[in-house]
């Protein structure tokens, strides 16, 4: 059971990598906490999570090799 | 006449003027059409606590921010009576008084075209993953938030 | 910066994309500019008993449509927050998939700029004085009605 | 007492002229009198009058060398 994390804007500035998986994980809850443990800083930050390229909302089942993006507030435009 | 292909919406770079000519100008054979609505976001030189913006470093998560961009085309063509719609948005540096954003929107009646355009610009906002960095003459940098 | 010069509004025959072009890259100075929209009128094909459009041809009572394309722009920069507004409109032959009418509203931000433009689009076809001729491909014509 | 008259759009196709004059008339309501006597073909069409650039709603006062337009319904844009 591998997670592939991937990071953005600000969150980037706090992780100084662009990506980095994550294992032994079963849903999203518990890999934000392994990442909290891993990147302390980016408990400072409000950030949605893409599971596969879909925003989710409250915890959500992982599979192995998904793609996980930590998403700070969109600023297109 | 309906022109809905899927195509990359991200421009390394400034929008140029030449390039949105271009696109009007490509549009005179499409003789259904009675209204274009163009809106261009263009970076603005804002002061932010006594420094004032140069440029705008754009950066997105690009599978994603090209389905939303799709996404988008998609539910403005199922609500709107749209002839074409293009949408174009930076990637990397961008000058204050440069274009970022071009989103041009054509209709046979300028109704359709008005009220698609003014929603298109406002789900790219919300919805699409792209995040501005806004530089000072300094080289420091703030991230964009916005409103 | 603000930039209201009272200035000629009509233009002989099409307004060219090169034309908008340049309007837009004049703008590229005026670093308090976050958002234009731009409608553009386009001459449409349409079909009138059993004939198609080829060109419309528009006349006008110019000393009052100067007059009016003043107080509409008056009116503008006093309800909302503009940087730049101009207004073109054609006179004279204008062929289907030309342009006719280009009206370009610049703002700080987006809001003002899309209200603004709307609401300029609908007086400039309710209170100038302007007539277009619909002109078919047997050279026999018709008296444009606004809807 | 010398009213100038310009006429617009498909009204220029009844006059055949672009401008004329008409004399001794105080308001508009006789000006439009006198009109009609001479383009009865008007009589089809609905139309405003500006006087002196101004569009003017019921019967109005008018000055010598005043400038009436007859205009049609608009169809800019």
């Amino acid at each position: 059971m591998k997670i592939n994390i991937i990071v953005f804007g600000q969150l980037y500035d706090m992780t100084k990598v662009a990506q980095f998986t994550i294992n032994e994980v079963d849903n999203t809850e518990q890999l934000t906490q392994k990442i909290m443990e891993r990147f302390p800083l980016l408990s400072e930050f409000k950030f949605s999570m893409a599971v596969n390229k879909k925003i989710v909302h409250g915890n959500t089942i992982l599979n192995n090799e998904d793609i996980v993006a930590l998403l700070p507030a969109f600023s297109g435009g | 006449m309906i022109d809905k292909k899927k195509r990359t919406v991200f421009k390394v770079g400034a929008i140029t003027a030449n390039f949105i000519a271009d696109s009007i100008a490509a549009h005179s054979r499409k003789t259904n059409i009675g209204a274009h609505d163009i809106f261009l976001g263009q970076v603005r030189s804002d002061l932010i606590e006594d420094k004032f913006v140069m440029a705008i470093e754009y950066s997105a998560y690009q599978e994603m921010a090209e389905q939303k961009f799709y996404e988008i085309r998609e539910a403005a063509f199922a609500k709107y009576n749209l002839v074409c719609l293009h949408i174009y948005h930076s990637l990397g540096i961008v000058k204050v008084g440069e274009i970022c954003l071009f989103v041009f929107v054509s209709s046979t009646h300028r109704k359709d075209a008005f009220d698609a355009c003014q929603e298109i610009v406002e789900q790219v906002k919300l919805q699409v993953p792209i995040w501005g960095k806004e530089i000072f003459e300094d080289e420091s940098s703030v991230w964009k938030e916005n409103k």
